[in-house]
Order: C-alpha cells, then structure tokens, then sequence
C-alpha cells in the first residue's frame, strides 16, 4: 500500500470546479461601482464619497449585528453587504443628512436581506428597500436635490444629527425628470450623458454607466437580457407614447439617459439573486422595468419610477420564473 | 316616527326576504351531504399527514361516515378521539393495535466500523449514494439524521452515538421515517411485541462481526430460546413473527452474543451499549 | 346580572377578563381584525377612538348574543349576529358623528368595517353564544380592550415616528425629521410586523431560559 | 356526548322569522338612533362648515346658503335639490356683504382633494382657501393644508384669467401661487381646482349689489 | 370612458384595496401560501364584488334614498344572502366551479375588502357601471396583490427565512415592502 | 482546420480543462497478473448465475456465470486459476455484493483460451444479440449496460445511424482515445458489424476535436466508399451522453424518456466495438479493458489494459503508488465518476478510469447563499433549473420536483461544476431523484 495510511474522503462528483467564485463576482461589481463613485465625486464634490461611505457603514453594521448564523461577521467575507451598501449610498442625493444614507444602509440590509436569511435568499433588491424605505419616510428629504457645487463644500444638513433634518430646504435644484414633468423644460443631452445635472449620486453620469455596464456585460458578471430589454423597453414604449404628445411626453433619448435608469439597469436590475433566473424570464422581466418606468414617468405622479418600477418586478419575478421555466431537453410542447 | 316605522319595515321585509330566499335554497339547492362528515373531521386531528392512507383528514372523514374506515386507521388521533369518533359513529374503535417506528440497527460509532470519512451535506441519502458514505456496513443505520429531519411530531432525536431514538410517546406511526431512510432501516411495529432485531445484515458469522461489533452473526440461539414459530431465520437474520400472540418475554435476547436482538418495551438504545 | 355565586366562579370571571389582554390578545397573538388595526393606527387618538369604538360593539353584541343565543336557529345564526353586530355598528356610528365629529372624520369607512372585524363574529360565535351573559360581556371587555391596547401600542409607535407627536402632541419640535413612512400603509405593515417580531424574540428567549433552567 | 347530537332541521318560517324579527329590531333601533342623533350631527356639520366660510373670508360673522338654480343663485330654502351646486354669501359686521365662499374638488395626487375658498367679487380676488378633506402624501403632499405658506399663497390671489403654480420662491405676480417643494403635484390639483370653480361659476353669481341681505338669526 | 379606466386603474393599483386601504387583510394573510388557491380566492372575490357592486347600486337607488342609517346594515345582510345563495346554486349547477371557487365564498362574505367596496362606491356616488368598473378594479387589484404575494410567500418558503420572523411577522414585513413598491403607483394619472 | 467554435456540438453545458496532457500520449500498457480477482456477479443489469462450482479450476476466457435473463451478460474468467467462493466483497459502490473470487494459477502462462470465432454476416437478428450477450460485453462507456440490448430492435424501427461516441469529455480519461489511436481498425471492425447487423445507412463517429490523432487514425482506416464519417466536435461536457452526441451530430433531439433509437440512432462507445471485434474475430470475450490511472495523487499516470477483477490496489501499485496527500479516490471520470470508500475493490467492466486527488484539487470553498445567477441553466444540457431544483431538494418539495423534471436529470454535474456558490447541485438533485424513486418503489410495495 502506497497511498495513505488514514481513510480516503467520500466526496460527491463532481470533483472539478469553476474557478469563479461568488465573492469574486461580488469584488468585480464592488470594483465596477468605482468609476461611478469617482463620478459622483468629480461633480458632487466630497459630500458623495461621505454619504457612500455612511451607507456603506449602515450595511456592512446590519450585515454584522443581525448575522443569522454563527460566528458573527461570517457573512461580511462574501462582500454582498459592502455592495448593497455602496448602492444604497450611490442612489441618495448629496445632501442628504447621513444618518439617513445609514439607516438607508441599515434597513437595505434588515429589511432586504437578513429577513429573508441573508445572501441569496432575498426576493426584493435590498439596496432598493433600503432606498425606498428612505423615500417613503423622507420624502422630502430624498427629493431635495442640492446642485453640484464647490468639492469641498458639504451642505448644512449633511452633518444633521440623527432624527433631526437639519435645514434641507433652501437650496434645491430640479432633477431633469422634474423639470420636464413639472415645468416642461427639458434637459439638454450632453448635459446628461456626461453627467453634469442634478440628481442622485451615482446616477448622472450616462457616459460613466454606459461603459461601466458594457464591461460588466463583456465579462459576464450579469444577464446581459436584463438591463438590454429594460433599454429597448423603454426606448420602444417611452418612444410611441413621445408620438402621441410629443409635450408632454419626453423622447426616447431623454428618457433612457435621465434619472436613474441607466443606474437602474446596470446596477440594480441586474442582482441576479431578485430577478428571474430563465433567460426568457429576464427579458420580461427587464421589458416590464422599462414599461413601467415610462408609465410611471409619463402619467404617473413622480418624476422618477425607476426604483418602484424594480421591486415591482422584483415581486412579479416568481411569477416570471415559474411561466418561463426552459423547455427541457427532448420536451416539445405539444408532446 | 313614521320614518322610524317605516325603517323597521324596510329591514323586516328584508329579512323576510332574504329568509325566504334562503329558505328556499336550503329546501331545493342543497347538495345532499352527510353532515356527520364535517363533524368526524373536527374530531380528526387534522394534520393532513395521509398515514391513513387517505389523501388528507377530509377524505378519511368521509371514509369513516361511509363506514368504508376504522377510526383506528388514524395513526395520529389519541385513543381518546379514536373512541370519541367511533362513539359518534355509534362504531367500535377497533382494536387499539399501536405500531411505533422501530430501528433494525445498533451498529452507532461505537459499533460499526468507519471505512471512510464521507465529506458532503448531512443527509443519510447523499451519503448512501457517495460510495456508500463511508460505513463498513452497507446496510447500517448512517447517522446523519434524514429521519429526524422529515419527522414531523418531533419524535426522533439522534443520540450520542449516532443513532435516532424514537420517542415512543410522540411517534404516531405516519412512517414518514420508514421513507425517509434510503437503508429501509425503519419498521411500524406493534409496541405489543418488544422483540426486535437490531441488525440487518445479511452475513454470518466472522464476516458480519467484523463489520459491526453489534451485528447479528446468524448463530441462531435466538431461535432456539423462543417459542416455537415466533422467530425463524431468513437470510442469516432472525424474523419475528409479529402476527403471533406468544408472549415470549425477553428470553430469546438472553444468549445473543451481540445484542442484536433485544427486548425494548419503550425507547430504543435506552442503555446505550458501547463496546468498542 | 347576578353577581359570582363563589370564589372559583369569581376566579374563572376574571381569567375570561384577563386572558384578552395579554395571553390571547386579538392582535398579538390570535392575529385578528388586521384591517383595522393596520388602517385607523397612524395616530394614537385614531387608535384610541377604534379600539373603544370596537370593544363597545363587542361588549353590546356578545350581551345580546349570549342572551339571545338560544333562539337562534343554527342556519341563520350567523346572518342574526352580523345584524346584531351591523345594528350596533350603525349606533356608535351616528353617537360618535354626533360627539366627536373630527374623529369619526379621520376613521372614515373603517369605523362601519368594524362590522367584518372577524374578532367580534368569532368571539360571538366561539364564546358569547355559548357563555351566560357575564362571562360574555367580561370576556368581550377583555378581548375589546387587548385589542385597544394593541391598537394604541401600534398607533402611538406609529405617531411617534411619523408625525413627531403623541396624541395630536408634538414631542420634539420643529427641527424633528418625521418617518413619514410610518403613517403610510407600508408604515402599518412594517411596524406590526417589527412588533411581532419583538414578540416571537422574547418569547424565544424565555423559552431558551426556562431550557437553560431545565438543565 | 350530547355535543355530538345533530341539530334538528329547523323550518322554514322559522328561519325567516327569526331574519324578520332581528331586521324589524334593528330597523327600529337604527332609526331611533338616527332620530336622536340628526340633530347633534347636523350641527357639528353646520358648525364646521361656519367655520370654514369665516376662515376663508377674513372678518365674516354671518352667511347664507345660495344654490344654483335656473341659471342664478338664489338662497337655499330646503326645496332645492340635493346635489344642487351651493356657494356661501359671507357677511361682515352690520350685514355688509364681503364675499362667497365656493367649495370645489377634484382630483389630488392620491385621492379626492375637497377644499374651500373665499373669493371677493369686489376685488375680483380670491381671499382665502381652506382644505377640508384629502389623503396627499404625509410631508410633502399634506403641506396644501399644513403649510401656513401655502394657504397665505390664497390671501390675495387674481384668478383672471387664471392662477398659476411657479417654482417655490419664484411668484412674484398677483396671479401666481409658490408651489410646495416636492408636492407640485399636489399644490397644483389645489389651483386647478380652484381655477376650474371660478371659470365656471364667477360668472353666475350675483353681482354685489344683488346679493340677497345678510340673514338676521346667523349674525352672532 | 377616460374616467372609467382611471377608475380601474385607481382600485387596481394607486389605491389597491390591500396594500393601500388594509381592505381584506384576513385573506390576504391567510390564503396566500400557495399561488393556485390565492389566484382563485382572488378571481371568485373580484366575482362577490361585483355582485356587491350592482347590489350596492339597486339598494342606493331604490331602497335606501331615505334611509341612510340602514345602509350599513342592509349592505351587509344583502350581500351576505346573496354569497350563500350563489353559493349554494354553484354547488348544485356546477360541483366542478364550486370545488375550484365555490369552497372560497363563505370566506370572502366575511371579507371587509366586500363591504369596504360598498361604502367607498356610496361615498364617492358611482352609477352602476362605474360601481361595476370599480368591482373589477379592486377585485383585480386584489388578485394581484394577493398572487404576487403567494408567489413571494412560495418562493420564500425556499428561502432561509430565519426561524424567529416566520409566520405572521415575516409576512407582514413582507406585504410592507410590497406596499412600498406599490407607492410607485402614486398619482398615477393624476398630471 | 475549422475554427473550433464552427465545429458542431449541443446547446449549453460547461468547458472544463480536460488535464489529458498527462496520459494521452501514454500508449496502453498490460497490467501484470496478480494472485487473486473478484468479480461482483452484477456487472451491468441483473447478475449473473455461476456456473462453476468452489473450488473449480477455470481457464482465462471461460464462462464462470451466465446472464439470468435478457438485461444481463455472461460473466468470463480473466485468468487461469480457481475458484475461492461466492462471498459477499465490497463493491466500488460500497456495497457488499456477491462475487466470484477467483485465486490466479502462479504457474499458467495465461494465455486465453478463445471460443470458437463466429462470421456475424451469418447470424440473423436473434442469434446476433445472442451471440453479443455470451460475449460478456456491456457498453464500456462508464454505464455498463449490457450492449446487446441495444442491438435487438423492435419490429418496424428502422436504424438510420449507427453512432459511434468517441468524444470521452470527461477530463483526465484518456482510455477511448488510446482505444481509437491505437485499435482504429478494430474500432471500424466492430463499426461495420454492428452496422451492417442493424441495417444502418451510415455509420457516424463524433470525436472532440482535442484527439487530432485519434480522427486521423479513425479516418485513415475508412474505406473509399465507405458510408462512415468521422465528425471532429468541440471540446464540451457532456458531450458524450448520448443524447448530446445525436443532437450534435444531427440537431436532433431525442424526445424525453425516449431512446435514440426513436430518433433512429444507435450509439456505442468507440470502446465496445473493439470488444465486439474482438470476440467475433478472436473468440475473446469481454476479460479485460483499458483504464486510465490518472489525476495529481498518482505518481505514474497510465493507461493500463487491465484483467477485470483485479483490485484498485494492485493497479495503483502497478502505476508506482499514489502519493501520500492523496485524499480522495474516483472511479470514473472527476464528473460523473463515484468516490471510492476503498482501494480494495476490483476494477469493472464499466470502469473507465481511476483517479486519485490531493486535498488541493479537493478541497472545496465554503458555500454561499444561491445568487440565481443561472450560470447552471447555462450548464445544464438538459435545459432543466438546476438552481430551482436545488432549492426545491433542499426543502423537501418531491412533488414540485418531479413536475419541475427532475427526472429527466442525468446528473452530469455541468451545473455543480459551474456555481459560483459551490452549492452541491447534482448531490442535492441525486439524492432527491433517489429519494423519489424510492418512494415509489415503497408506494409500489405497499399496494
């Protein structure tokens, strides 16, 4: 005998692996908000990398505090709680007080992951509960957009302390969406390629997202079905209804490069743990974030339906799955 | 006051109406049922388990009301509302003939010898089907809980020695364990016979001891002790005949030189015997 | 009424009181007449005026039940209690209309659901028909006013939060940032199920001591 | 054991019997109670609806119900029709004739905005307006009602030929209202209505000098 | 007809009857474990509704003009009639439908969702085939709610959900964020 | 050359490194006899019966039991010697079965002793799969089912190709392609006979286009003329469950629950053919077969003809030993192949490799939560939900499984391979199938 003298292992087949591994996944997403956060930075000055980072805080805090499994802190190592932080913080205005980026941060993790039992088996994006769990209890808050200024200015109410708004009003711009909701002034299109208007953190920059998605497609990190059929979605719908009341309406153009969509689509729309599996699945599943989001910017009362026209779909995902389920393998339909 | 009069007929007539209409429907639109049903179903226990044999507590109330039942059928329902049942029937019970699930090993890991270590999630099946889980003994207990997992009263819990203990109390006989258990270790047995074979392997002798310490080696004392009839060996395993009324008391487990056969009134594995 | 014949009949009123309250609360525990717990708690004084409003139609109703119960053929006994319950609605209805005009302004067509409020059709048909009519109006006082009690933990949880204030008073001033979530409907369903959950933990945590104690 | 005894079939007419005589109850209850309450009630309503009318016509101590009947308000007497369209004639101290207070609704961003508001023909001005139901979003919605600002946006407000919302801080004409940070929707359902009542019925009322006199029991 | 979708769409989502007005919690909360059961609880509600609907308008109309003070109580003894005595007609004409909707109607006659929809049409003076648009509205809001919520309870249970919110809590936090995403809805059709 | 990517395969499944490098150059060496062998009765369908007593002496090539109905194949001796006895000894499975324990003569010179050699143009149908059956051969692919089976035909099934699998996709096994470089002309051998038995038109043989050598030596030994293609494919796991190979060769899919006879396809590995070559033109019958001893815990990787019988151990040994870190042992391909609890169980008819690996290979990162990335509906060949499946096995939902066509599963392990999350799909799937056949088998018993 030449092998070992002590027992062999019995393992299942199979014994070969990929190497791609979900913490993996989770640091290139993490890496790819980079650029974004380096965006916000550039054109809403230090206060973005200050909301991110309590955000952040709030999360990665919930993902600690409310471990379901022992020991605590195990679940840190997969990375999913810094992201969802991360995006919590990219999707808040700069002038939101930062124990509101945190608790965003907090409530994305308790409410969206740790309730359902943490990565994995959550049925809503948890960045998106978290951010609109912000938005349902500071509306005005979430919708006071501070306009980009000096790079180290930080407004008032940033340093507010908790419970306490700290003088939001005052100085506020308009989101592009609002100004053509509400005053019919529409935005010019460089203006929001580039990124140079107001609205939430990481969601200005068309160019950044642009790019940031293409690599992120290229290499797989997510189902390329979704944030494509979101796109053609709302350039098809958002289009035909411009058709119809070309003033009232914004273009096709407009609509895919203001708000949050882009945002929406590259970052959001895409976890794949709330979004269907099935390749048909994901299609319907991205043209119903793209409908939606024109419904609700176009006759809804917001300005902006990005988020809402998300967890909406994130709820219709099971019934998405369960309808979409592949055909097997040598199972027509008819037979 | 008018109003007041007027108001107290409009309701009156309503009600009138509404009775009548009703009336009517429960006269000629009711679908004839036995009413006695929906009360035997209160009485079952309604947990839906199918141990019965029927798809769920419904049907075999409706089972029972056309007579085509024993309330007994029901592994579930207590003694008390076994006889509650049939008194509402105006049946008998039939005889109270309580079968627990009965584990046909003992070979834990102070027994049975470990040939390999098996390395995936803790399941008995995953196990058996991963080069057998790594057990010497290829029809012994794996220890890794499935029928603990799928019992749904709570009755099975595993001891220090890798083996589930069935709590004779709780387990109602639904066999859910006898089809959890990929090694058909488990067996619904009348509690009335405490004579049990703790072994089934199918080898004799030297070969069977050296796999589980707690192995029956086919010497057939067991045979020899209890009254004629109540055990016969098949395929190098005593069987107990558990349709005979003998009451052999614990005398066939005297000689057994490995304890494969015993005599458990209650649980199993009360005294763990651990000899290495 | 005639009042308890012994000490053990004294004892029994007082646990069909009691056990409402906390031990079988409608809301808390036996998860009843969400509809109005959830719609009418974004103020303590909304909670307030449904809670007493409820265990008022309960007390009357569960009386005349009780009393009336065995005149009732079975296939219309539910039908004869809604009216019963529906007659009684309609009463604190148009007395509340007439006193507390703000208040019934805010509970709106909630205040005529407390006819559907499955707490009183169940304690109706699971009690009040089957109890001697002081045990029904005890046991409905019990039940009514845990469920006032729940509807004022939530309401007043609810107000806090989201309105800065209790009772139509304000706590903290100006600069306080309400969580305007919380009187939303989300707001509802997210307290009562964080309340819920506060339950269930500390009912896990005594039931891990008394494991602990056991041992 | 007796528990398990089925009950007997009961008969029909007892059935509707028993229906019959509970309806007739609580028939006869709910009528009493109504009668007993009416007036209380309609007190309350009276009440309220005073209150609003002083508030949204600064200085009145009496009012008179005018409906629309025929083409012209004339004053209510309880023959007209329920759902006939009412404005209220506000009178200051010694019966002199102030202005109306016109009720109006309409779509708000979550359900029906009711509201109030005085206009003065005189001045052909809109004097003030008070919300009195609505369901707008807690915070910012809520302010058409809660925002002390936003009403005093309505103290001296030119509707001809008609209000308009500008941006928060921007209003500088008669007839421009600031609209509320985060709620546009909201402060415009409020103009909108607002504009749509006085389009449709500034025509129609009586000019000053026909307006009936002010009613002697309401003066205070 | 501009006003009869907006009446639709204002029952089916702004103003869902469920996650907005806590209108037919019990079932809601009840029978939304399995998907089959909650869409069909859901289709034969939104059929009891629309009984109500037209049953609400005849009694408004034709009965109740001088009566205000009986329609709470007509409502629900007329409705609640009328369940049974379709019930009972399905049960004779069609054992299949009753197996597959029949068994729900007991439940729903006791369902505050039903008598919510008669008073909120009362309150707000719809005719009889705006009382029906809205019957299918709020019916159709309350299907959906209700689906969507036992799709997600399904699929949770395949989930992880840690032992301490099982149950009612989890569902309630659940429904929460449901009426979250359903705050999208807001003002829609309202600009 | 074509590009790789225009070459022909199936939808999805994964690409694995195929470690081939180590033994694909390695021609086939003899494993020397050894003193004893056992030979688990069941080897491919039902077991046979002996047919020699203990204590019998046997001759290398005698029948020593004889198939027990249709679905079984005769069992021959691999060596001269004697027969110990019938025990029971461990199965690769890790089972204890019946075998026949053979004591090797030290002293024979081990040649075979043939049958008499048979022309199969002279057999009809019957006598064909008969003769098929006493041959002892079973499909050498990995599955073992006894070949003869596949070659009786009902009435009024036409068989339009014979299909020959030489892909052998899973990594490290190299034995089919030694097989084909080596014995091309045996391999066409038992092409021809089998097609021309099944009244085939043509004859197809897909290779994965990572056995260059092997193509080139398959299509230097086709006859002008010959209606036989070889077909090079991409290199893809599964690409040698047969109903991949078809749908590859073809785009053909073989309806679920059917056979590929139903599409009018036989399939047989490359290896079987050299098997039936060699029984009809040698009189040899199945004794021995290729197996390739490889993987990062053996110190000389090897491809070994090997008598059947002959244990784990031995063979080991006769490839220098495996190293001491070694920690797991896989008969079969690292894919689909099984652990083994022991060395001590012989080598199979249906075994095609040994492997061993260190914890390095083995060792497997901690599981995470299933993110539904779908990277296993990318996988799975069989275009099921490997990630619903899972979920659905984790709790127990045999119902909803079973609806969902969990059955249809072949448990290829492309979608354990490719999570991300190291969720052990196909363990969860293979135990939930075993679970719910299981159950039926006891629903079955109980009525």
């Amino acid at each position: 005998m030449t092998g070992r003298g002590h027992r062999l292992d019995l393992q299942a087949a199979p014994f070969l692996h990929t190497t791609l591994s979900t913490p993996r996944l989770m640091v290139e997403v993490i890496l790819c908000t980079l650029p974004v956060l380096a965006a916000a930075t550039w054109f809403f000055g230090v206060v973005a990398l200050l909301v991110v980072a309590a955000a952040t805080a709030g999360a990665v805090f919930a993902e600690w505090a409310l471990a379901t499994r022992a020991p605590r802190g195990n679940t840190l190592r997969d990375g999913s709680g810094v992201l969802t932080g991360l995006l919590v913080g990219l999707t808040l205005p700069p002038a939101i007080p930062l124990w509101m980026a945190a608790l965003g941060g907090f409530v994305a993790i308790a409410l969206g992951k740790q309730l359902f039992g943490g990565l994995g088996q959550n049925l809503f994006n948890p960045a998106l509960v978290g951010r609109a769990f912000l938005q349902a209890a500071f509306p005005g808050a979430l919708t006071t957009w501070g306009a980009p200024r000096g790079f180290l200015d930080v407004p008032a109410s940033t340093f507010a302390l908790p419970f306490l708004h700290g003088g939001l009003d005052g100085m506020s711009t308009a989101t592009p969406l609002a100004l053509h909701k509400f005053e019919h002034t529409t935005t010019g299109l460089w203006a929001l390629f580039s990124g140079d208007v107001a609205g939430s953190l990481g969601e200005t920059s068309a160019l950044v997202l642009l790019l940031v998605g293409l690599w992120l497609g290229l290499r797989r990190a997510f189902d390329w079905r979704i944030p494509v059929a979101i796109l053609v979605a709302t350039a098809l719908l958002g289009g035909a209804l411009h058709l119809l009341d070309p003033v009232r309406n914004p273009g096709p153009l407009f609509l895919l490069t203001s708000g949050g969509l882009l945002f929406g689509a590259v970052f959001m729309a895409t976890d794949p743990v709330s979004s269907p599996t099935t390749p048909r699945g994901a299609l319907a599943f991205g043209a119903g974030i793209g409908a939606l989001v024109v419904v609700i910017r176009d006759y809804g009362g917001l300005p902006e339906g990005v988020m809402y026209a998300i967890l909406l779909m994130n709820a219709a995902t099971p019934l998405l799955e369960r309808v979409s389920q592949p055909r097997p393998f040598g199972r027509r339909r008819a037979a | 006051m008018g109003d007041v009069l007027m108001a107290g007929a409009i309701m009156a007539g309503l009600g009138v109406l509404l009775g009548a209409m009703l009336a009517f429907a429960y006269r000629f639109l009711r679908v004839p049922e036995d009413p006695r049903t929906a009360r035997v179903e209160q009485l079952l226990p309604g947990t839906n388990c199918g141990g019965c044999g029927e798809p769920g507590c419904r049907a075999f109330a409706e089972a029972l009301t056309a007579g085509a039942r024993q309330p007994s059928g029901c592994t579930v329902a207590g003694p008390e509302a076994v006889a509650a049942i049939a008194a509402f029937l105006g049946v008998d019970a039939g005889a109270l003939d309580r079968k627990v699930a009965r584990l046909h090993c003992a070979g834990g890991k102070a027994q049975a010898v470990q040939i390999a270590a098996y390395d995936g999630f803790e399941s008995c099946r995953g196990a058996h089907v991963t080069g057998g889980g790594g057990k010497g003994c290829s029809w012994g207990c794996l220890g890794l809980a499935d029928c603990q997992r799928v019992c749904d009263f709570g009755a099975i819990t595993m001891n220090d020695n890798g083996l589930p203990v069935v709590d004779v109390d709780k387990c109602t006989a639904c066999g859910d364990c006898v089809v959890a258990c990929p090694r058909d270790l488990f067996e619904l047995l009348p509690l009335r016979q405490p004579l049990l074979v703790q072994c089934r392997v199918p080898l004799a002798g030297e070969a069977a001891r050296q796999l589980c310490t707690a192995a029956c080696d086919a010497c057939g004392r067991c045979v020899q002790d209890a009254p004629e009839g109540l055990l016969r060996m098949v395929d190098n395993l005593p069987v107990v005949d558990y349709a005979s009324a003998v009451d052999a008391g614990p005398a066939p487990t005297f000689r057994c030189p490995t304890g494969a056969i015993q005599f458990v009134a209650k649980a199993q594995f009360a005294k763990q015997e651990v000899r290495a | 009424m005639n009042a308890p014949s012994s000490p053990a009949e004294a004892a029994r009123l007082h646990a069909e009181f009691v056990k409402g309250l906390w031990r079988e609360n409608p809301v808390f525990v036996q998860v009843l007449g969400m509809c109005p717990t959830l719609a009418v708690t974004n103020s303590a004084i909304n909670a307030l005026a449904m809670g007493a409003a409820t265990t008022a139609v309960l007390a009357c109703s569960s009386l005349l039940v009780s009393l009336l119960g065995r005149f009732i053929p079975a296939q219309v006994r539910i039908s004869t209690y809604v009216i019963v319950i529906a007659t009684f609605v309609t009463v604190v209805d148009f007395v509340l209309q007439a006193i507390l005009p703000d208040v019934h302004k805010e509970l709106g067509a909630f205040l005529a659901l407390i006819v559907v409020n499955c707490l009183i059709l169940g304690r109706q048909e699971a009690f009040a028909s089957k109890n001697p009519p002081l045990a029904a109006v005890l046991d409905a006082l019990g039940m009514g006013l845990g469920f006032l009690f729940a509807l004022l933990c939530l309401g007043a949880t609810r107000e806090v939060l989201g309105n800065g204030s209790l009772f139509g008073i304000d706590l903290f001033g100006p600069a306080f940032e309400p969580w305007v979530v919380m009187v939303l409907p989300p707001g509802g369903f997210l307290m009562l199920g964080l309340i819920l959950l506060l339950f269930s933990w500390r009912l896990q945590r005594r039931a891990a001591a008394a494991a602990e104690e056991k041992r | 054991m007796s528990d398990f005894e089925l009950p007997p079939e009961p008969g029909s007419t007892r059935l509707v019997a028993t229906l019959t005589v509970a309806g007739l109850l609580a028939g006869l209850l709910l009528a009493s109670t109504y009668a007993l309450t009416l007036p209380a009630i309609e007190a309350n309503a009276a009440a309220a609806l005073q209150r609003a009318v002083f508030q949204v016509v600064p200085g009145t101590t009496a009012m008179r119900k005018l409906v629309l009947t025929g083409g012209r308000f004339v004053p209510a007497d309880g023959s007209e029709a329920k759902d006939a369209v009412a404005v209220y004639a506000a009178y200051g101290d010694g019966g002199r004739f102030l202005g109306y207070a016109i009720p109006g609704q309409g779509p708000g961003f979550q359900d029906t905005i009711k509201l109030l508001f005085g206009y003065d023909p005189q001045r052909e001005l809109v004097v003030g307006m008070q919300v009195l139901d609505s369901r707008e979003t807690p915070g910012l919605g809520d302010k058409i009602f809660k925002d002390p600002a936003f009403a005093r946006e309505f103290a001296a407000l030119a509707v001809r030929p008609e209000a308009v919302v500008v941006k928060h801080g921007t209003g500088t004409l008669p007839n421009q209202v600031d609209g509320i940070t985060g709620a546009t929707i909201s402060s415009k359902a409020v103009v909108r209505i607002v504009n749509e009542r006085c389009a449709g019925l500034l025509d129609k009322l009586p000019a000053a000098a026909e307006v009936p006199p002010a009613p002697k029991e309401e003066s205070r | 007809m501009k006003e009869l979708v907006w009446i639709f769409l204002g029952a089916l989502v702004v103003n869902n009857f469920t996650l907005s007005y806590f209108l037919g919690l019990c079932p809601f909360f009840g029978v939304s474990g399995k998907l089959q059961t909650a869409f069909r609880l859901g289709l034969a509600t939104t059929f009891v509704m629309v009984i109500t609907a037209i049953a609400a308008w005849a009694l408004n109309t034709f009965v109740l003009v001088q009566f205000p003070y009986l329609r709470l109580l007509s409502f629900i003894v007329v409705i609640a009639s009328a369940v049974q005595f379709v019930e009972m007609v399905v049960k004779k004409a069609s054992p299949a439908l009753f197996a597959a909707l029949g068994i729900f109607l007991p439940l729903i006659t006791t369902n505050c969702a039903i008598l919510g929809l008669a008073l909120f049409q009362t309150s707000r003076g719809y005719g009889l085939l705006q009382g029906i648009v809205f019957a299918l509205g709020a019916g159709g809001g309350f299907t959906l709610a209700l689906a969507l919520m036992a799709s997600l309870r399904e699929e949770a249970k395949l989930s992880d959900v840690p032992a301490l919110a099982r149950g009612t809590a989890f569902n309630l936090l659940l429904a929460g964020i449901l009426a979250m995403a359903f705050m999208g809805f807001a003002g829609l059709g309202s600009s | 050359m074509k590009l790789p990517f225009t070459l022909r395969s199936f939808a999805h499944g994964v690409h694995p490194h195929d470690h081939k490098q180590g033994t694909e150059h390695l021609a086939t060496e003899h494993m020397p006899f050894v003193s004893r062998y056992v030979l688990p009765l069941a080897q491919g369908g039902k077991p046979a019966v002996p047919v020699v007593g203990r204590g019998e002496g046997v001759r290398r090539g005698q029948r020593i039991a004889a198939a027990d109905g249709f679905v079984s194949t005769d069992l021959h001796s691999p060596v001269d010697g004697q027969v110990l006895g019938f025990d029971r000894h461990r199965h690769p499975s890790g089972e204890l079965v019946p075998c026949v324990e053979l004591q090797a003569d030290p002293f024979s010179a081990q040649e075979v002793s043939a049958h008499a050699t048979v022309d199969p143009d002279g057999l009809d149908g019957d006598a064909f799969v008969a003769h098929v059956q006493r041959g002892g051969i079973v499909g050498l692919g990995g599955a073992a089912f006894p070949a003869h089976v596949k070659y009786k035909t009902p009435a009024g099934r036409v068989v339009e190709h014979f299909v020959l699998n030489g892909c052998e996709c899973e990594p490290y096994l190299t034995c089919d392609h030694r097989t084909m470089v080596e014995r091309a002309a045996d391999v066409l051998r038992g092409a021809r006979i089998v097609a021309g038995q099944l009244g085939a038109k043509d004859v197809h043989i897909g290779v994965e286009h990572n056995k260059p050598d092997a193509v080139a030596a398959l299509r230097a030994n086709v006859r002008p003329g010959e209606a036989i293609t070889i077909t090079p494919l991409q290199v893809k796991y599964p690409q040698g469950a047969e109903k991949m190979l078809i749908e590859a060769l073809f785009g053909v899919e073989v309806p679920a629950g059917k056979l590929p006879l139903d599409v009018g396809c036989v399939v047989n590995n490359v290896g079987t053919m050299v098997a039936l070559a060699d029984w009809f033109d040698r009189g040899v019958p199945l004794i021995e077969r290729v197996v390739t001893v490889s993987g990062p815990g053996v110190r000389r990787p090897a491809n070994v003809r090997v008598p059947l019988g002959t244990s784990v151990r031995e063979l080991l040994a006769h490839c220098g030993g495996t190293l001491p870190e070694t920690c797991e042992m896989v008969m079969g391909g690292p894919m689909m192949g099984s652990a083994l609890a022991s060395i001590d169980v012989p080598v199979l008819k249906g075994t095609s490799g040994v492997l061993a690996f260190t914890a390095a290979e083995t060792a497997r990162g901690s599981e995470y939560g299933c993110l539904k990335c779908g990277r296993c509906l990318d996988a799975c060949a069989n275009f099921l939900n490997p990630s619903v499946l899972a979920r659905l096995a984790r709790a127990g939902e045999m119902k909803t499984l079973e609806a969902n066509f969990v059955m249809d599963c072949m448990e290829c392990g492309a979608c354990s391979f490719a999570c991300p999350s190291n969720i052990p799909i196909v363990q969860l799937i293979r135990v939930a199938k075993s679970a719910i056949r299981d159950e039926r088998r006891k629903e079955a018993g109980k009525s």
